[in-house]
């Protein structure tokens, strides 16, 4: 059998830098792109404060694009990652503006609330066999709706507990750098994007996560309880959620019971821009951050360019469909 | 000595289809048991039964003695019992050490991978197996023969006491089907029994110990396969004598010249490869895996870009830059991978069937002619003898052989005048295969130039009226077909690599 | 150098706002200033109108415009542009901070309230009527609502709101949600649609179900509105008086970057019109298409 | 080989109607168990005219998710359906208000501009191999936005075009059978249900649908032009979205240029409920209408009981995940 083998080896050697990283900053073609493009066109656009803007944008839109991208690599879909935020910052507001309790429970029972909110899904889906799409489709109303009961359709603000705004507002790398305030939510966001990066390569989870969506039937015939990993998958991209859900009630320091609704849909596109099949199966967190942050310099830049609102929308559309284009052609040639 | 696996009275029935009535089968410890039959005969069902697939309707089943009923793919895994499928069932996406130990990770604390010692083992394995693959290579990109060994890697892995092998040959050529013989006898000496099923009729005299012989869902007998005749087991399969007709060999050097290929490249793949095929002439393509062959199939049909090289049909070139200018051309290719490129597995034979003559059923107003196609596929069900309940049964639902079969009605409705046949009989038992050997001559005799390839020399040589023989890419030789040309010339070619290449011109 | 003033509301889509906007461009050129105005889809998404109050804080404005749909979360960027001496005039509904320099509002609980009085004298005083609002979260759809309800509830008795529902202010869900209502309620009065969306929601369920004799009341303007009220359809509508809250929401802004004093607030008003004075010129100067 | 093959039969003859009737019936199941319970629920539920308004409100959505139905079984999505059903009723106004064109101009105007929008969506997903995700994700904000455009935000009424507003509302059976005055809007939605259905399963175009979405490198592979049937496929449901377009347009005398976003969600959840996959391959045009009047008898009903808002979201919720469930274990028994 010797004869024929060979190892899977790039093609080029000559190459400078390797392929893996050429492609890696490949990757960043579009966003570099759209950075330079906006920086000539304006100068207010590149300065610390509007960069540091436009990573507060994406924190939120990118945890939950984070969260997506794992239930998206089974093969599945979350549209209730929207208002799952929701409902996770109006039960934190429960838990620390009316019952009065002290910041870490709040902490703790917005992710705890996610990763139930989560399995819930994920049993939806694992054991009553609905489909994703509809599971979380009702999901995304249930909880839209409960959002609204539970918090009697107002607002509840945190100015009860002190420091609660600092979660996201705060900067502690700026105390440390002072030249560099980037917000704590922007380093969340971070952190999250590198620890679900973690457990996709190097845990169990993150395995079965890929295996099921490249072929669920498979690993079930390996004897594989492929409902109890499901249901794993979905409970932590709830938690993940979760923490979006801090992340947005520290930012507006209130938990909005109305929103939410269209943000799944904003996620989603985040990762699949960043290249995440959604016929599962493979997907990287980095592709994603790098989708959230095309959205986000995207609609900055429009911002800063004063360009006319309803002509915002068509260009976004236009470069969303160039970048996946542009994207589509790398690869290919890669 | 005692039993190792008895099954007694196995029913098992499908909507419209009594896949198995009351079969019997039993295995000892350290033998190899073959089972045969014909496509669509149960046998792969009676597997799925024992591996904890599918769900028996009636019968009991043993395991040592004791009764036992697997009721899920783990509870057989855990009762030792390991399954080779027909059907690769792979995770595309990850990679072949991740997909041999799917389910057994190798874990540090905290759930953690421990990727080295995962690669490790896979390569232990694969070195055991005398396979050259890297484990850290995407299942995807392996051809279908590297993702067979991968399949058998996983199920060697699991160190079964039972293991079942479901056609695991029907992707392999010569040098692979022998070392997987010795990984089989290695087991067998250690005391695993080995459920083998295959079509290959060679393969049974050179590893089985027993046979057993299904037909239509039941169990006709179990015969000692040293001592009964090969003859014997096949009219036992399909109830009749099976006559090999041999080799007649027609003169088409005076006929016009259908297909002729210039200079193809591609990369690495396809270096330099030109051959013609004349009306009337069937052409055989042998090689190794990876040589190459089903590249130059596929870059002639359009299915894969080229780099360089020229086509023409009928001494006129023609520009073809996907399947459906090749169609136009009147090019056809059967595929290898039927599930992956050959049919829409969910919808039924019928549709199937008509699927690349659509326009043949179409009236102006763009409206399909149900009828029509109806006669037609039923006339393939009888020709080709394809087994179904119906022609509206979806295809999925059929045995593997089956569905060969239905690829194979496809093109031939689509009647183009230059066929390439990639392994065309890949799961298809004796009988049919003779049927398909018929049906390739007779179209061959109407004036169409055939082009097959294959990885089983015997039908390579059974059928080329021309045998060309390609190597790491490289079209390595044209031999003439017929009893002058003998295996160890085909494979001298075969395995002649580059620095020890002289040019070769076409020999025929 | 021209002077940049971008003005952040609630909205951008609904005829109310591209009608504060018309106002603001109006006092753009006037005053010779650069105007941008920007909305985020709907009512619900306070945090993407903080990320366009921090785009627009990028450009260095000369003062800023804005309509906060949560005062509160807005605050680090008052804060920002107080520090970096960026008036801010808060305009449609008030900022709960002393930063703005003045709000120029309408005081769309007094105007629901006016609804309601018109509501009452109509149907006689008692009764069953419906509310189609547009929202059950933002502030203009808190206030009508309850403007409306708070007033039934004190002044008439016998009047009882017996079902308030929320159509988004998308005429079509407006349309289902008003005829869901027709059909509970056959011995329904009057509806009250809290804007331009939810009122003409009403109108479509009323000529689709050829219900008679039903109130119609809406809120705010624009051509359907307007021929509603012409062919007796509607009964009536309080208008605000979008053109002038842009109008001085800019003129605010520029005075303020001059240092001129302004008033806390600067009450643009509402007004009621029907088809006896809708051509009379004040009305019809608040009126728009 | 005759003795194994028995004929795809009912495995009971003793059932009094056949089981292809019974599944069809039973595929209902979930809409009549609603309708009962509401009949029950409220007087005032089981009217005419309530159950007109119930397929007046259907018809807009049910034609919406009639295109994506097609869409969805080539194993797509379309995002754009929403806004482009905007799109088609504002380039209707311009022919008609605007230009001041006769009626029928105006049918041609949404239902050709459809198309090529459509037929637009289809070249970025088959020539550009752009994800049908992300491609209609930019058609859809690349349609809001033009609609915003075109019509100067504002709405564009059709009061110069007599008749227009019957397209819509106007009922040509009522005028036949005056017991039944059900509106012209229902009857197009049932006549385009029927040619789409008719097309599906006769015609070519239908089954490259099916065939695209069940394999698409084996019908490629089988010679088939599968770039241009995809075009074609969105095209048609293109088409099918200005009808759309016009029933919207026509119930509102007016096109609204802001209205369509979320829309899309509807009719796929529509799609989704009547049983159709997302993964392709699969679907039925009856299956979406069930799953179309499910979603519509559903608000309904829940409005005509006055639930309180959010808990009309959570029961929705909660409904849909039910109805689909139930739908399930259908499946599996029968
Ligand atoms: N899930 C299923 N549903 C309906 N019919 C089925 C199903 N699986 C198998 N069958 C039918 O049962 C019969 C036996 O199939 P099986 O796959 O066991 O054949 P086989 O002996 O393995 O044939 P081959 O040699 O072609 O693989 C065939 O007629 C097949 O069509
Ligand atoms: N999908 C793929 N991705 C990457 N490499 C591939 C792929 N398919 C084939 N190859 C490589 O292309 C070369 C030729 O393979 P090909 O399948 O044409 O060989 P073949 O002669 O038809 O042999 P086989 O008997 O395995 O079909 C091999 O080196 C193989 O590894
Ligand atoms: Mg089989
Ligand atoms: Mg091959």
């Amino acid at each position: 059998m010797s004869q024929t083998i060979e190892a899977t080896q790039p093609r080029q050697k000559k190459a400078l830098i390797s392929s893996g990283a050429q492609q890696r900053l490949l990757a960043f073609a579009s966003l570099i792109v759209l950075l330079i493009v906006f920086s000539i066109a304006s100068p207010n656009f590149m300065q610390t404060s509007n960069m540091i803007a436009i990573l507060q944008a994406t924190s939120v839109n990118g945890v939950l694009a984070v969260a997506a991208t794992l239930v998206i690599i089974t093969g599945g879909i979350d549209l209730s990652v929207g208002t799952m935020m929701t409902f996770t910052a109006v039960m934190t507001g429960v838990v620390l503006t009316y019952l009065g309790m002290p910041l870490p429970l709040g902490v703790v029972t917005a992710i705890a609330t996610g990763a139930f909110c989560g399995f819930c899904s994920g049993t939806f889906i694992a054991k009553m066999k609905i489909p994703p799409f509809i599971a979380t489709l009702g999901m995304m109303l249930i909880l839209k709706g409960l959002s609204l009961v539970i918090s009697g359709t107002r607002p509840i603000y945190f100015n009860d507990t002190p420091g609660f705004d600092l979660i996201s507002r705060g900067s502690l790398i700026g105390e440390i750098i002072p030249a560099l305030p980037i917000p704590n939510g922007v380093l969340i966001l971070f952190i999250v994007a590198i620890a679900a990066s973690y457990v996709l390569s190097n845990t169990v989870l993150g395995r079965y996560t890929f295996a099921l969506g490249s072929n669920e039937e498979a690993v079930r015939l390996s004897g594989v309880n492929t409902d109890r990993w499901k249901m794993a998958v979905y409970a932590l991209a709830g938690g993940i959620v979760g923490i979006g859900g801090l992340l947005i009630a520290s930012r507006l320091n209130s938990a909005q019971p109305a929103l939410g609704l269209g943000y799944e849909l904003e996620a989603i596109a985040a990762v699949v821009i960043g290249g995440t099949s959604l016929s599962g199966g493979r997907g990287t967190i980095l592709g994603t951050l790098i989708g959230a942050l095309i959205m986000a310099v995207l609609t900055n830049g429009l911002r800063v360019l004063s360009v006319a609102q309803e002509w915002q929308t068509v260009v976004t559309g236009v470069i969303i469909i160039l970048a996946v284009y542009a994207d589509m052609l790398r690869r290919r040639k890669v | 000595m005692s039993l190792l696996v008895e099954m007694r009275g196995i029913e098992k029935r499908f909507p419209g289809v009594h896949a198995l009535r009351s079969v019997r089968f039993d295995l000892k410890p350290g033998e190899v048991h073959a089972l045969m039959g014909e496509n669509g005969a149960g046998k792969s069902t009676l597997m799925k039964i024992l591996s904890g697939n599918y769900q028996r309707d009636g019968g009991e089943i043993f395991f040592e003695g004791k009764p036992v009923a697997p009721d899920s793919p783990r509870a057989a895994t855990d009762l030792g019992i390991g399954i080779i499928h027909q059907e690769l069932s792979l995770m595309n996406d990850l990679t072949a050490a991740q997909n041999v130990f799917i389910g057994r990770e190798p874990r540090k604390s905290f759930g953690r991978l421990d990727e080295p010692a995962l690669n490790r083992q896979t390569a232990d394995i694969f070195s055991s197996m005398n396979l050259k693959l890297d484990p850290k290579a995407q299942v995807d990109t392996l051809t279908i023969a590297k993702q067979q060994m991968v399949e058998i890697a996983k199920a060697l892995s699991y160190k079964s006491r039972v293991l079942i092998m479901d056609e695991p040959t029907a992707a392999l050529n010569d040098a692979e089907i022998a070392e997987l013989f010795v990984i089989i006898r290695k087991l067998r000496s250690e005391g695993v029994g080995i459920i083998y099923i295959s079509h290959k009729m060679d393969e049974i005299k050179r590893i089985a110990d027993r046979v057993t012989v299904m037909r239509d869902g039941e169990y006709v007998d179990t015969v000692d396969a040293e001592s009964t005749p090969l003859s014997r087991i096949i009219s036992m399969m399909v109830g009749r004598e099976v006559s090999e007709k041999p080799l007649d060999v027609p003169d088409t050097r005076g006929n016009e010249v259908a297909l002729e290929v210039r200079n193809l490249k591609r990369g690495r793949e396809i270096r330099d490869v030109s051959f013609t095929v004349r009306r009337g002439e069937i052409l055989g393509f042998a090689g190794l895996m990876g040589a190459g062959r089903t590249e130059v199939a596929r870059a002639v049909f359009g299915a894969d870009p080229r780099d360089d090289g020229e086509i023409l049909v009928h001494g006129k070139p023609v520009s073809i830059h996907s399947p459906s200018d090749a169609v136009r051309s009147g090019i056809g290719y059967l595929s290898e991978d039927r599930k992956r490129f050959g049919l829409a597995t969910g919808m039924n034979v019928r549709a199937n069937i008509a699927l690349a003559s659509l326009d043949r059923f179409t009236s102006k107003a763009g409206v399909l002619d149900e009828r029509g196609m109806r006669e037609t596929a039923n006339n393939y069900i009888d020709q080709l003898g394809i087994r179904t309940p119906s022609d509206t049964q979806e295809v999925r639902l059929l045995s593997g052989g089956n569905q060969q079969k239905v690829v194979v009605a496809k093109w031939l409705l689509r009647d183009c005048d230059i066929l390439f046949f990639d392994e065309p009989t890949r799961g298809i038992d004796v009988g049919a295969k003779s049927e398909i050997y018929k049906l390739l001559e007779e179209l061959a005799a109407q004036g169409r130039a055939i082009i097959v390839i294959s990885s089983e020399l015997p039908e390579v040589m059974r059928l080329s009226h021309r045998i060309a023989v390609m190597c790491e890419g490289r079209l390595t030789g044209i031999l003439p077909g017929g009893a002058e040309t003998t295996q160890e010339q085909i494979m001298e070619l075969a395995t002649q690599r580059e620095s020890a290449m002289a040019p070769v011109g076409e020999v025929a | 150098e021209e002077m940049f003033i971008p003005l952040i509301s609630k909205g951008f889509q609904h005829q109310f706002w591209q009608a504060v906007k018309a106002g603001a461009d109006q006092a753009a050129e006037e005053f010779g200033v650069k105007v941008t105005f920007e909305g985020p889809d709907n009512e619900t998404m306070v945090d993407k109108q903080i990320d366009m109050l921090a785009a627009a804080l990028a450009n260095k404005p000369s003062a800023i415009g804005f309509a906060a749909l949560d005062s509160q979360a807005a605050i680090p960027l008052l804060k920002q542009a107080q520090e970096a001496g960026i008036p801010v005039v808060a305009f449609d509904s008030g900022v709960d901070s002393d930063i703005p320099v003045t709000t120029a509002t309408t005081d769309n609980l007094a105007a629901a309230g006016l609804a309601a009085d018109k509501m009452a004298e109509m149907i006689g005083g008692s009764g069953k009527v419906a509310v189609v609002a547009h929202d059950q979260t933002s502030r203009t759809g808190i206030d009508r609502r309850d403007g409306f309800l708070n007033q039934m509830k004190e002044k008439y008795p016998n009047i009882e709101v017996v079902s308030v529902q929320y159509g988004d202010g998308d005429q079509l869900k407006s349309t289902e949600v008003a005829k869901a209502i027709i059909t509970a309620n056959p011995d329904l009065k009057g509806i009250f649609g809290t804007n331009e969306g939810s009122a003409i929601g009403v109108v479509n369920a009323v000529r689709e179900t050829g219900t008679e004799g039903l109130v119609v009341i809406g809120y705010d303007s624009g051509t359907a509105q307007k021929e509603a009220i012409m062919d007796g359809t509607m009964a009536g509508a309080i208008t605000q008086n979008p053109v002038g809250i842009g109008y001085e929401t800019v003129k605010a802004a520029v005075a303020a970057t001059k240092g001129e004093d302004l008033p806390k607030v600067i009450d643009t008003g509402f007004y009621w019109y029907d088809k006896s004075n809708m051509d009379d010129p004040k009305i019809a100067a608040v009126l728009y298409d």
